[in-house]
């Protein structure tokens, strides 16, 4: 069982690591050719409030003062406003950041429930038709461009077939008819905490394109990983132990060799999650689902340094605790394993 | 010392053997053989393309705007482009751009990356420490984020692209090694190299190195494609390469306005995408099949 | 006399591979009797584990069993459906091996893992299973078995895991048990005392089990009879005394040559010169014609077929000296 | 365990799948069923402060707030209306402005609207400082006359009118809810007079609004009773959503689909001409384009036939100098620059550059195709001259970085749109083309004492004596023509997309992209 001192080592590590993102991330913006004080005052300003807007965002100060600046502020749980729309980053993160977690969770989700048996399987089967499939879908999956499977989601289900929504988390409809209270910000979560079942079903389809889409990857990737893992316990004697003790051939793939075999797939998954965070972006635009990705492209486009340094800490974050809890979790799952 | 040298030799000798055993067994993977030849086949189509399009200023960038938005036909078989260009052409011509990226990127990436690892597993202690956390620095980093940041810093170029994804992608490569390097540091011909004094840049650089490659190749052609993904996706939001330069990633992008009444100029670059991406997947696979039944991909 | 718990009758394994076909075993004939310890022995790459796992017909992939019949309690079991095999393994016939430490899913508790097996032949609660474990391994001497139940095979010695292997391997109550050179991994006070708890359960149950081992000592010690396997063949069986004390095939008493006796500590090892062969490539004539000092031009074109050596009948030899020269 | 969960989460997919297929999605039927009119935009709402709004909050501005005047739209007999004031007068020196308040007008808080509010706004407007606070710059005083009228003194001649009929920075709100402080407004609360008040917002993603029960104007059987506006980046989207019936108000979608909505009978395609255009900056203290004869020819060897009708489809026209076709100032009689490649080798041969021989960086934003597509075709012609263009997109603020650093070492050609903040010509002439001390929107740093001059004599007569006013713009731009500071490339129509059960839409480009909803009817 993990212990509390190596618990602590890993938190301060983990200081370390956002301490060092935010300075990497701080120089960045300080060295990019961008205009702050321009972008503060919006579009047509005049030369005295550019120079007021240098004044307010600390821009006449040297570096390491502006730095240490922002880290106190942020100490004090204050990541500042964005200077393009001059909002507090905290309010927006309300709203975006739960948008892009229903979003990657339910895409995580798919991939984790459809890849992890086909993997599963793939790899008892090994060889065989269904292992064939299943590679074939993992590879193409791997392969597929999304923003280009996003565009021919669209045309299929939306222009064609008109079968499901394409734009936003709610139908425009149902979204003035079904106030939601925000809870945890998660439209299927909330609507179900209210028991308003129509809004949970119009937030369910509008979430299954865009989370489809977005699965892809992270499915072909469970698929490998489950059947390549899969591939090498099945070699193990403990699996000719459990079939030598007469085990169902469902109960030795699902049960025993899988809890051996699902470290690397749930490694994968977790990582891909924290990539999804911000690498959701082409899919947000296409399917209008603004979330984190869109709000940080946004930033990036219009070199909102504020904005885009605290949605690394974010995503940072989410990094550096999705790993401490995978580390976890393989201990949890192999006795094995010590953490230290 | 001369039962060192032999030793050398030996494993020489085993490794030069291993390798008739892959290529012979290569050959004999269907899929890996096919997803060569579409690769040889988009590279030559694309260091050849202006001698295999009969309109190779378009493809360079020139518009035509007489025959803007042509559907498929005998002279433009994929149509023409929002300015006239043949798509064909375009796409040719794109896989300049698309595929030197997936390359450059791939090679960026281990070579900063591999020698990292090495020195990480194989010091360990505090050296790993501070290697790995620069690491995961890297690797906590958005990486489409970062490449963003550099590109949008240093300005939308070929280069700027090519080097933002590459800095993104190195640290799986540390990693990759380093874990290799610690199994391969306990083994006998590098305790015994150890033992006989020899320099330990020497071990990194003739035990170390070489028994690591292979997974590194198994791993660097899978990345290949979704590096030309990447790519495509900074081209894709405009972060890419400069017009009229073609790239495919780009082309989706402007593609993609017009997609429900010119499907065409979107749909064929990522076509290509798709394909180039697969194959490289596909050849990936197949030489972690033949080098080695048991690798893979290790992300840990 | 009584029927044979087991008889494997002229059993074939073939592995398919790029390299070519591999014959793992070429027509193995045996015989268990109830309450029996019957010895297997050769060389690893002979073909014993193959035909130990056929038994239960778990010859990995892509081995194939391409004849032979093997008839427990009066059945084919080549005829049965995977469905039937699965109420066979480990009720009726169960398997160990070498490695108990790998041979135990590690993620997984002791207790975990024998009161799966249980539940799986015996229709009975979680809590029986557990207590029915327990007994087991009390019965085989464990210490404590809630404790060891409790523990992940990892934090087990190399002899416990052992025992806590055959206690799952017995707890259904299976006929037979096979066991895979279970005492290899194991250093010597251990081996002994696997070795003795198995004869106690034998002679206790009336548990038939074939040991399959690389070691003639283990034999010597533990078997009632024995064969002797070389290239997917058996060449020689009969009672361990008359095979070990009148080895007549060349192989056999190549085998006991290389074994260490206190009687010839001095005189250095004979190992056989050569190795097996891969299975690959047919060998004309006598499988062991390459590496027997005493072939001749018949043992290089003719396959001999095994025929007593004595005039008891039971000790049998596949060699064509036999009888020739005297044995 | 571990088989189950995938069981359990393999289950939840197939149910998603099958709820999905089962439900065929009726947004069109519903969303008419509601009194709902939904106007999808492709950008962000960024700022509801009334007193810093300066970009496309305008679409939600002008249903919540107005301001003491309206532009009309064009073919009007006068340029402006009555907001929120009756009638107004102007000293004959336009120095004093007094404007003469509407009765029984109240704010959505309840409080009445009154001279005191309206000095009270436009002060707060002023002292914040920000977004378009500067066309008060004229304003030396306000005064509460009484109630109902209110008097602006001013520090030097101004067209005030037009100034208060501002899309930006000339709303009227109530002083108390602007209290509240810029979060307030942000939150999604408004204090304004118009038809219809803030119901919520979500950051980034829609707004909506519902109708305010005492508006001054009163309410009609068939008047909407909801506004939504949903942001909908993908023109993809933008265009599906036009068509199904999802969205009643779209715009921005490709050119080259527009015929394609124009014979979908559920759908009705707007044209018009919009106040603004595209133009290409020259950098007139760098050489070789310090030279007006590379200027002109540069100007000869822009391919405008082709711009106009491959690039815009025909949904641009030439421009005729700065000023936007069909907005006051402007004149069709200016001259043009015509594609001429020879005229241009002449020119460049005088200048001394007979065989080209010299680079050129066109900076424009990162993503804007139009801009891109201009870049390309123009590259092509360059070449044809030995002239060798580099496009380079980039962020309006590195872009604008870049101009502001050095100008000798900025960037050739600034490629950018102008709109007007209120409707004068001298918005664009001054801004674009007045000298500055440091550059900030001169971006082709064009220095000419007698164009200043010309246009700070017609701007102060704009209050009193239009027509003066306006022969002396024209004056001024037929200088600039002939002196090349920039590309004048065209003047954009704006294209909208409506249901064609819509009626009561009437375009006007003052107010860009607004739909008035308040005079709409299904």
């Amino acid at each position: 069982m993990p212990r509390w001192e190596y618990l602590i080592r890993r938190l301060i590590l983990s200081v370390l690591v956002l301490l060092g993102v935010t300075v990497i991330t701080f120089t960045i913006s300080r060295v990019v050719p961008s205009n702050p004080a321009a972008l503060w005052v919006g579009p047509r300003p005049t030369q005295e409030q550019i120079s007021r807007a240098r004044e307010i965002l600390g821009l006449d100060k040297p570096l390491p003062v502006q730095y240490i600046r922002y880290i106190s502020a942020l100490l004090q749980g204050d990541f500042g406003v964005s200077v393009r729309t001059h909002q507090p980053i905290l309010t927006d993160l309300r709203t975006y950041l739960p948008a892009t977690l229903e979003l990657v969770i339910a895409a995580m989700l798919i991939a984790l429930g459809i890849g992890l048996p086909l993997g599963v399987l793939a790899g008892a089967y090994k060889g065989t038709l269904v292992d064939a499939i299943a590679r074939l879908i993992a590879v193409a999956c791997v392969s597929m461009p999304t923003f280009w499977l996003a565009l021919l989601f669209q045309l299929i289900f939306f222009s064609n077939l008109h079968w499901l929504p394409v734009s936003g988390r709610l139908s425009t409809v149902i979204k003035l008819t079904h106030p939601i209270e925000q809870v945890t910000g998660f439209y299927l979560i909330d609507s179900a905490l209210a028991g308003d079942w129509e809004l949970f079903r119009d937030a369910l389809v509008h979430l299954i394109l865009p989370a489809f889409t977005l699965s892809t990857y992270a499915l072909g990737l469970t698929i490998r990983m489950t059947r390549s893992s899969m591939v090498e316990v099945l070699q193990e004697r403990y699996i000719t132990t459990a079939r030598a003790a007469g085990l169902p051939e469902r109960e030795i793939f699902f049960k025993f060799a899988l809890k051996n075999a699902i470290v690397p797939t749930l490694t994968v998954l977790g990582l891909s999650f924290v990539y999804s965070l911000t690498g959701a972006i082409l899919i947000e635009v296409i399917f209008s689902w603004h979330g984190l990705g869109t709000y940080v492209t946004e930033a990036v486009l219009a070199v909102d340094f504020p904005v885009i340094i605290a949605v690394t800490i974010i995503v940072t974050v989410f990094y550096v605790f999705i790993n401490l809890a995978l580390d976890w979790f393989q201990a949890i799952l192999d006795p094995r394993v010590t953490l230290g | 010392m001369q039962r060192w040298l032999g030793d050398i030799i030996r494993r020489n000798e085993a490794r030069l053997l291993e390798y008739r055993r892959m290529g012979r067994a290569f050959r004999r993977d269907v899929l890996a053989v096919a997803s060569l030849i579409v690769i040889i086949a988009f590279a030559l189509g694309a260091i050849f393309a202006p001698w295999l399009t009969p309109y190779p200023e378009q493809g360079e960038g020139e518009p035509n705007l007489s025959e803007k938005f042509s559907p498929p036909s005998p002279e433009h078989p994929f149509g023409t482009d929002n300015l006239g260009r043949d798509v064909l052409a375009r796409v040719l011509y794109g896989g300049r751009s698309s595929l030197s990226i997936g390359l450059m990127v791939v090679v960026i990436a281990v070579a900063i990356g591999t020698p990292l690892g090495a020195l990480a597993g194989y010091f360990g202690g505090w050296v790993d420490e501070l290697i790995m956390r620069v690491t995961d620095m890297f690797l906590a980093f958005p990486p489409l984020l970062l490449a963003i940041a550099i590109a949008s810093a240093l300005g939308n170029s070929f280069t700027n692209a090519m080097l933002a994804i590459a800095i993104t992608w190195w640290p799986w490569y540390t990693r990759l090694v380093r874990a290799q390097t610690l199994s391969l540091r306990e083994r006998e011909f590098v305790a015994a190299a150890r033992g006989m004094g020899v320099r330990t840049p020497t071990i990194i650089a003739r035990h170390i190195l070489p028994n690591v490659m292979t997974p590194v190749l198994v791993q660097a052609t899978s990345d290949i494609g979704s590096a030309i993904l990447t790519g495509a996706a900074m081209s894709f939001i405009g972060l890419g390469v400069r017009p009229p330069t073609a790239d495919w990633g780009a082309m989706v992008s402007t593609g993609r306005v017009y997609f429900l009444g010119q499907p065409w100029f979107a749909a064929f670059p990522g076509l290509a995408i798709f394909l180039v991406t697969l194959a490289f997947n596909l050849l990936g696979d197949g030489i972690r099949d033949v080098a080695d039944p048991q690798t893979r991909r290790s992300v840990q | 006399m009584t029927e044979p718990l087991l008889r494997i009758e002229d059993l074939y394994v073939r592995f398919r591979t790029d390299e070519g076909t591999i014959r793992a075993v070429n027509g193995v004939n045996l015989e268990i009797m109830p309450g029996e310890m019957f010895g297997l022995v050769g060389e690893s790459g002979c073909g014993k584990s193959v035909t130990g796992l056929s038994i239960l017909k778990l010859v990995p992939h892509p081995g194939r069993i391409t004849r032979g019949k093997i008839w427990f309690r009066g059945e084919n079991l080549l005829e049965k459906p995977e469905s039937a095999m699965r109420e066979i393994r480990g009720r009726h016939i169960a398997m160990i091996f070498q490695d108990p430490m790998s041979s135990l899913n590690p993620v997984f508790t002791v207790g975990h893992q024998i009161t799966r097996v249980i539940r799986r032949h015996h229709h009975v609660s979680r809590r029986e299973a557990w207590e029915r474990a327990a007994g087991t391994l009390d019965d085989l001497g464990i210490p404590d078995p809630e404790r060891v139940m409790r523990s992940y095979p990892y934090e087990l010695s190399g002899g416990m895991q052992q025992r806590v292997m055959i206690a799952i391997a017995l707890s259904c109550g299976a006929e037979l048990l096979i066991a895979d050179e279970p005492t290899t991994a194991l250093d010597v006070t251990i081996q002994a005392q696997i070795l003795e708890l198995l004869n106690a359960l034998r002679i206790r149950r009336g548990v038939s089990i074939l040991m399959i081992t690389h070691d003639l000592g283990v034999v010597a010690e533990t078997c009632d009879r024995v064969a002797v396997l070389y290239a997917g063949r058996v060449v020689e069986s009969g009672p361990t005394d008359a095979v070990l004390q009148a080895p007549a095939h060349p192989y056999t008493q190549g085998l006991l040559n290389a074994l260490p006796r206190p009687s010839a500590r001095r005189k250095s090892l004979q190992a056989i010169p050569g190795s097996v062969p891969g299975g690959i490539e047919e060998i004309p004539g006598c499988p062991f014609h390459p590496r027997c000092a005493l072939a001749d031009d018949l043992c290089r074109s003719k396959t001999p077929i095994m025929t007593p050596v004595d005039s008891s009948g039971a000790h049998l030899a596949a060699c064509h000296l036999i009888g020739k020269s005297e044995g | 365990m571990f088989g189950k969960y995938g069981r359990v989460t393999g289950l939840v997919a197939m149910l998603a799948l099958m709820v999905a297929a089962s439900i065929p999605v009726g947004g069109q039927a519903a969303a008419q069923a509601e009194n709902v009119f939904v106007y999808v935009m492709d950008s962000t709402i960024p700022e509801l402060d009334p007193s810093i709004d300066f970009s496309n909050e305008v679409v939600v501005m002008t249903n919540v707030y107005e301001p003491l005047v309206w532009y009309n739209p064009p073919g009007s007999e006068e340029l402006v209306s009555p907001g929120l004031a009756t009638s107004w007068d102007v000293s004959d020196d336009g120095m004093t402005w007094t404007f003469h308040l509407r009765e029984g007008v109240t704010f959505h808080d309840g409080t009445p609207l009154t001279a005191e509010a309206v000095k009270q706004s436009i002060e707060r407007t002023i002292e914040m400082g920000q977004g378009a606070s500067f066309i008060w710059w004229p304003v030396e005083e306000i005064n509460a006359v009484d109630d109902l009228t209110v008097e602006f003194k001013l520090s030097y001649p101004a067209p005030l009118d037009l100034i208060a009929s501002s899309a930006y920075g000339a709303w009227i709100f109530s002083p108390q809810a602007a209290e509240n402080g810029t979060e307030w407004f942000n939150e999604g609360h408004d204090g304004g007079t118009g038809p219809y008040m803030i119901q919520s917002r979500e950051r980034g993603q829609n707004l909506v609004l519902t109708r305010y029960e005492d508006y001054w104007g009163g309410w009609e059987e068939g008047q909407f009773d909801t506004v939504v506006f949903l942001i909908v980046e993908d023109p993809l989207v933008r265009q599906q959503m036009i068509e199904a019936g999802e969205a009643d108000f779209t715009l921005r979608l490709p050119l080259e689909n527009v015929e394609t909505l124009d014979d979908n009978p559920d759908v009705n395609v707007v044209i018009f001409q919009s106040y603004q255009n595209l133009l290409g900056f020259f950098n007139t203290r760098k050489p070789p384009l310090d030279d007006v004869r590379v200027r002109q020819a540069l100007s000869y060897a822009y391919p405008y036939d082709q711009l106009i009708n491959d690039v815009m489809m025909g949904y641009a026209v030439q421009a005729h100098g700065p000023v936007p076709t069909g907005m006051w100032g402007h004149s069709d009689d200016l001259p043009q620059y015509t594609y001429d490649l020879d005229r241009a080798r002449e020119l460049l041969a005088e200048a001394g550059y007979p065989d080209g021989g010299f680079e050129l960086v066109w900076t424009y934003n990162t993503g804007n195709l139009d801009e891109e597509q201009a870049g390309e075709i123009y590259r092509a012609s360059l070449a044809e001259l030995g002239i060798e263009l580099t496009l380079q997109p980039m962020t309006w603020e590195a872009q604008w970085d870049w101009a502001l650093s050095d100008p000798e070492n900025a960037q050739d050609i600034f490629v950018m749109y102008w709109w007007p903040t209120y409707v004068t010509p001298y918005d664009f002439l001054f801004n674009m083309f007045h000298s500055e001390e440091e550059p900030l929107f001169n971006l082709g740093y064009y220095n000419n004492p007698d164009f200043d001059e010309l246009i700070d004599q017609a701007d102060a007569l704009t209050g009193t004596d239009r027509e003066r006013a306006e022969e002396l713009f024209i004056q001024a731009q037929e200088m600039l023509i002939e002196d090349a500071p920039a590309l004048f490339l065209y003047d954009e129509m704006n294209i909208h997309y409506l249901r064609s059960d819509i009626t009561g839409y009437v375009p006007n480009p003052a107010y860009a992209n607004v739909v008035f909803v308040y005079q709409l009817r299904r």
